[in-house]
């Protein structure tokens, strides 16, 4: 004889600490095993795109940093990088390598919120602050280069803003050697952690089969043994000229992802390094770039993707001979990501939701756009 | 390479669909009539006015050869890109992109959905992971009852990208297990990302 | 120091004196309400968007909300001040209406970046509400996108400042 | 007279208590604070002293809000339920050889029997609540409080056997005959006693009930004002009242050397009590829901067992 119970649906946000923002994830549950989990979204739907097209080329670079706004720099770039494509320019080399140095201390300070707030999803109070801590050094370097914290606004078409004060690369040299120090600390302090290991090893695995069909990208791909990194396959800006690894993990679960992450920090530790020593004098920007007003591609289309710290990030922009696209698609990776959502819950137990949402890592604002 | 991947793929999809659809050649356009050199160039070459003009002119003729018909398949930036009416796209076609071994277009990258006034353009960008190559395919439906078939079923991202453009520009996916709106209310009206949608933030009570 | 009020009333009507005596008392009463108040302003968990990052990095170890007594609540019972950070959005407004309504009085709002303040960066967007103070009371505005952490606090403070000059009888007015 | 002496000891542990527990959670503040890298509180007051003061004080003052759908009667009795208990137990916790309130001969039961019906206050909370996330909370958290409440009785009896009294007062004194606290010799059972303790008090790394980016805030999520504060007291008494037992089982009790008054030896030691929950608080993440009842009762409650089996054959052969 079998009892049967009565599922329970369980409603999660759109207000709710551990989902980071505004996101709703209604799960119907049967004792413990979650049977169904559906994300609601769109509480963040801020019309970015519909904005676009009302803006000339250059407006619209200030509203990619708010998609994913722990990663803005990537955004900017792949952005900058579609105009750039459609017009055919060539970019000056010290601006791809402060381009570069910016994506990846961005890319670091992304992973590091990760960290912190996953940890402190699943209770550990302390990593947070630690994490932010270190975040708080890396965009007083960006500040101080872009003149914002968080929403940089730095990549333009045809190279980047502002020069970087004098000083800032030694300084950046320097941090990178603390970063390397703190984030070496940080994991020894967590990867260990008895509890942390039993509550994510073994946890929401994603086979290559799902990552493919569900077109994961990003950390997420890598940590189920997917070697796909944009950086190596199809190097943009000047990524083919560093010497980095791709961090993979076969196991595919939310302790991979995590070890992944770790990886990647210290390969983005890597580039900076080595982008700090090559770096050339010389222009900034486009000769053309400055005349906001006469950025005029001719008509076409382009794609172009980039590696933010989520997974691919996309923009398919179509010009039509005009100083304002007639369109611009952002292909979020978090929003595909968060589609995974439908799949990885089911089976599980309600007692992990949590800790396999967290290791998902998407931004609302990405998601939402 | 490029070259020969899209030559591959217009005869793989020309082969599954049994008639030439992509690899047709365009009609050749009319041509141009030769137009009236202005007089005026001549005599008054220095004239600035003049100059300006002439400079326009030379852009409309650029402008127009632009306009031209393009192929259906040719590349983009390098990459192949093959474009295709929407009932000749279809379920079995995406499952041969995926599953020939040849092509192995196993990651859906991004689904674009483009308004261009006098029709709707759903474009699907492909990568092999196996084979490194890509792919742009535009599928291209009336304006009026946009509909394209949903790939869904083939690739999973299809689910969120095709529920998006569905909310945002009216494109009806037949075969989506769930379409309906996904970042906008259930109860909103009109799809914003369409050309011709009147933001009026009073009526909506957001001002 | 003159007391003229006092004295005419004092004329007038011997009553009222017992009246304004007790309400000098009830005015320290609110006086000690309000330190109470302004030493311990409990704020909602409610991060919308950008904003909500830098309201964490507040709460971090480098600017450490915890010194002023800040420390954030993830229910709306247990939160006094509601920071709305980020971009409210026409299907988000009911919602934070809601728990708006959840909050135990006083409550108090802080609208931080120009997103809440006035639609900003994405005035123009069809889905986005210009302004949070169309759905509840603000009481503070915080400017910038997002603002940095020494604005958030410095919003904080002038909330503070105004629950003490309210406690006072001083009437507070926007601007 | 000895009512009388009841009520006025009564009463000036609760005025005691209510500083206790304040200062506790400065303390806890401040620790966990510094922990991270940061000061925590310190702009009310010298060292942040008023900071709780104030906050008590306005949670005292807030609206009283009994959600409409809530069950008003229990709601309203919940806090007290949880409190009463947590606060009763205090009766036969003795401060120092002469400060105490009653010489009971069952004391360690009466601790044991009692402090557990807070569990009752908690399943009330979360379940008049009528909300979710307060109904999960007190399931587990009551989950939590049967299967722990097993390991930290089993715990006890080791010492139980060796002094052969139920009496507090009597284990402080054969402490000190035998010159020797019970941390040394019943070291399997003090560690089985902090780890139930943890659990029983829903702190963390066991803090299930209460699990912010899990349950919102548990099984006080709906409340407000002053029966929120009513349940933070509750939980800060029985922490106290938890760390005075430990104190009295395993490290002497008010014995130390004499150039401090027992007393302030009794405080010192609960201080650590106290300083290691909130250490824990800093350092660890949470345990899983299943991880934390496979662990009561497939290690915790055998290991229990054998200190008992252990410690009743010293007894019998050593002849203590």
């Amino acid at each position: 004889m079998s009892i049967k119970t009565e599922t329970m649906t369980l409603n999660m946000g759109p207000q709710h600490p551990s989902t980071h923002g505004v996101f709703r994830l209604l799960v119907e549950v049967d004792g413990e095993t979650i049977t169904k989990a559906e994300p609601i979204m769109g509480y963040l739907h801020r019309g970015s795109e519909k904005l676009a097209e009302n803006f000339i080329y250059t407006q619209f670079i200030p509203y990619t940093d708010r998609l994913d706004y722990m990663n803005a720099m990537t955004n900017n770039y792949v952005y900058c990088a579609a105009v750039e494509k459609l017009l055919d320019w060539e970019i000056p080399e010290r601006a791809e390598y402060l381009r570069v140095i910016t994506m990846e201390l961005n890319r670091i300070a992304s992973h590091l919120v990760w960290w912190g707030t996953y940890l402190l999803d699943i209770g550990a109070l302390s990593p947070f602050l630690y994490a932010f801590r270190d975040r708080d050094h890396i965009l007083d370097l960006l500040n101080e280069i872009s003149g914002a914290r968080m929403t940089f606004n730095y990549h333009r078409i045809g190279g980047v803003k502002w020069d970087a004060p004098e000083g800032w690369v030694d300084k950046v040299k320097e941090k990178v050697k603390v970063l390397r120090e703190n984030i070496n600390e940080y994991d020894t302090l967590v990867t260990g952690n008895e509890i942390f290991q039993a509550r994510t090893i073994g946890v929401g695995k994603l086979t290559k089969e799902q990552i493919l069909n569900w077109g994961i990208s990003g950390p997420l791909a890598r940590a189920s043994g997917l070697k796909i990194d944009i950086r190596k396959e199809e190097p943009y800006s000047i990524y083919d000229r560093f010497d980095f690894d791709i961090p993979t993990q076969e196991e595919g679960d939310v302790y991979a992802r995590y070890k992944v992450r770790i990886a990647e920090m210290y390969e983005s530790l890597k580039i900076i390094e080595q982008a700090c020593e090559q770096i050339p004098e010389g222009d900034i920007i486009h000769k053309k770039g400055a005349r906001i007003m006469m950025i005029k591609p001719p008509a076409g289309e382009a794609y172009t993707r980039a590696e933010a710290s989520k997974g691919e990030i996309g923009v398919y922009a179509i010009s039509n001979g005009k100083n304002k696209p007639y369109r611009v698609k952002l292909r979020r990776p978090s929003f595909v990501n968060v589609a995974i959502l439908q799949d990885i819950l089911i089976g599980q137990s309600i007692q992990d939701l949590v800790a396999i949402f967290g290791s998902l890592d998407i931004v609302l604002g990405e998601v939402d756009a | 390479m490029s070259q020969e991947v899209l030559d591959l793929i217009v005869k793989k999809v020309d082969g599954f669909l049994g008639e030439e659809v992509v690899g047709k050649k365009p009609e050749p356009p009319p041509e141009p009539e030769p137009e009236e050199e202005p007089k005026a160039e001549e005599a008054e070459a220095d004239d600035p006015k003049a100059k300006a003009r002439a400079a326009r002119a030379k852009k409309a003729a650029a402008a127009k050869k632009a306009e031209e018909p393009k192929p259906p398949a040719r590349l983009n930036f390098g990459k192949p890109l093959i474009e295709l009416p929407s009932e000749k796209w279809s379920v079995e076609l995406a499952e041969l992109l995926r599953d020939d071994p040849e092509l192995q277009f196993d990651f859906l990258s991004c689904i674009t959905g483009v308004d261009y006034e006098e029709h709707m353009e759903v474009v699907y960008n492909f990568y092999s992971t196996v084979k490194k190559h890509y792919l742009y395919l535009k599928v291209i439906t009336p304006r009026e009852k946009p509909s394209v078939v949903s790939v869904d079923s083939v690739w999973k991202a299809a689910d969120y990208m095709e529920r998006e453009i569905y909310d945002l520009l009216g494109v009806d996916f037949p075969g989506h297990w769930n379409l309906k709106r996904i970042l906008l209310d259930d109860g909103w009206e009109g799809h914003p990302l369409r050309k011709d949608y009147i933001t009026d933030k009073k009526a909506l009570g957001l001002d | 120091m003159e007391l003229k009020g006092f004295r005419e009333t004092e004329q007038y009507d011997p009553r009222i004196l017992e009246d304004i005596q007790k309400s000098v008392f009830f005015t320290k009463l609110e006086q000690l309400k309000a330190w109470s108040r302004t030493r311990s302003l409990w704020p909602l968990t409610f991060g919308l968007a950008c904003c909500a990052i830098e309201m964490m990095s507040t709460g971090a170890a480098r600017y450490d909300f915890d010194r002023f007594g800040v420390i954030f609540r993830a229910s709306p019972r247990h939160a006094d001040v509601m920071i709305v950070a980020g971009t409210v959005t026409a299907k988000m407004a009911p919602v934070l209406r809601t728990l708006y309504d959840q909050m135990p009085e006083p409550k108090y709002v802080i609208s931080m970046g120009s997103c809440a303040t006035c639609g900003g960066p994405y005035k123009e967007s069809y889905s986005v509400l210009n302004g949070v103070d169309r759905i509840v009371p603000v009481d503070v505005y915080v400017p910038g996108c997002p603002p940095t952490p020494p604005a958030l606090i410095d919003g904080v403070d002038l909330l503070r400042e105004k629950i003490r000059r309210e406690a006072k009888g001083e009437k507070v007015t926007q601007g | 007279m000895d009512l009388l002496y009841m009520t006025i000891y009564s009463v000036i542990i609760l005025k005691l208590m209510l500083a206790g527990v304040t200062f506790s959670i400065l303390f806890e503040r401040k620790v966990i604070g510094y922990m991270q890298m940061r000061p925590g509180p310190n702009r009310h007051g010298p060292w942040g002293i008023l900071q709780t003061v104030a906050d008590v004080m306005k949670l005292l003052m807030k609206e009283d809000v009994i959600p409409r759908q809530a069950d008003r009667a229990i709601f309203v009795l919940a806090p007290v339920i949880a409190f009463a208990p947590a606060f009763t137990v205090y009766a036969v916790i003795s401060w120092s050889d002469t400060i105490y309130a009653a010489d009971l001969n069952i004391g360690v039961l009466y601790f044991l029997g009692v402090s557990s019906m807070t569990m009752l206050g908690v399943l009330m909370g979360g379940w008049s609540s009528n909300n979710k996330y307060s109904l999960l909370g007190a399931i587990r958290g009551v989950a939590q409080m049967i299967s722990y409440e097993l390991p930290l009785v089993l715990s006890i009896l080791g010492i139980v056997i060796l002094v052969g009294s139920l009496n507090l007062r009597d284990i402080v004194y054969f402490q000190q005959d035998i010159g020797m606290w019970f941390i040394i010799p019943q070291f399997l059972a003090f560690v089985i006693y902090m780890i139930s303790a943890i659990a029983e008090l829903n702190r963390s790394p066991f803090d299930l009930p209460e699990a912010e980016s899990e349950l919102v805030s548990g099984y006080h999520t709906e409340y407000s004002g002053f029966r929120y504060a009513f349940f933070m007291l509750a939980e800060y008494t029985y922490a106290i009242a938890i760390a005075a037992f430990a104190t009295t089982l395993f490290l002497g009790g008010w014995l130390g050397p004499a150039f401090l008054p027992g007393v302030v030896w009794f405080l010192l030691k609960m201080c650590i009590f106290m300083f290691i929950w909130f250490w824990l608080r800093a350092t660890l993440p949470r345990a899983r829901v299943s991880h934390l009842m496979q662990f009561s009762w497939k290690v915790l409650i055998p290991l229990a067992l054998l200190n008992i089996v252990v410690t009743a054959i010293i007894k019998v052969w050593m002849g203590w």
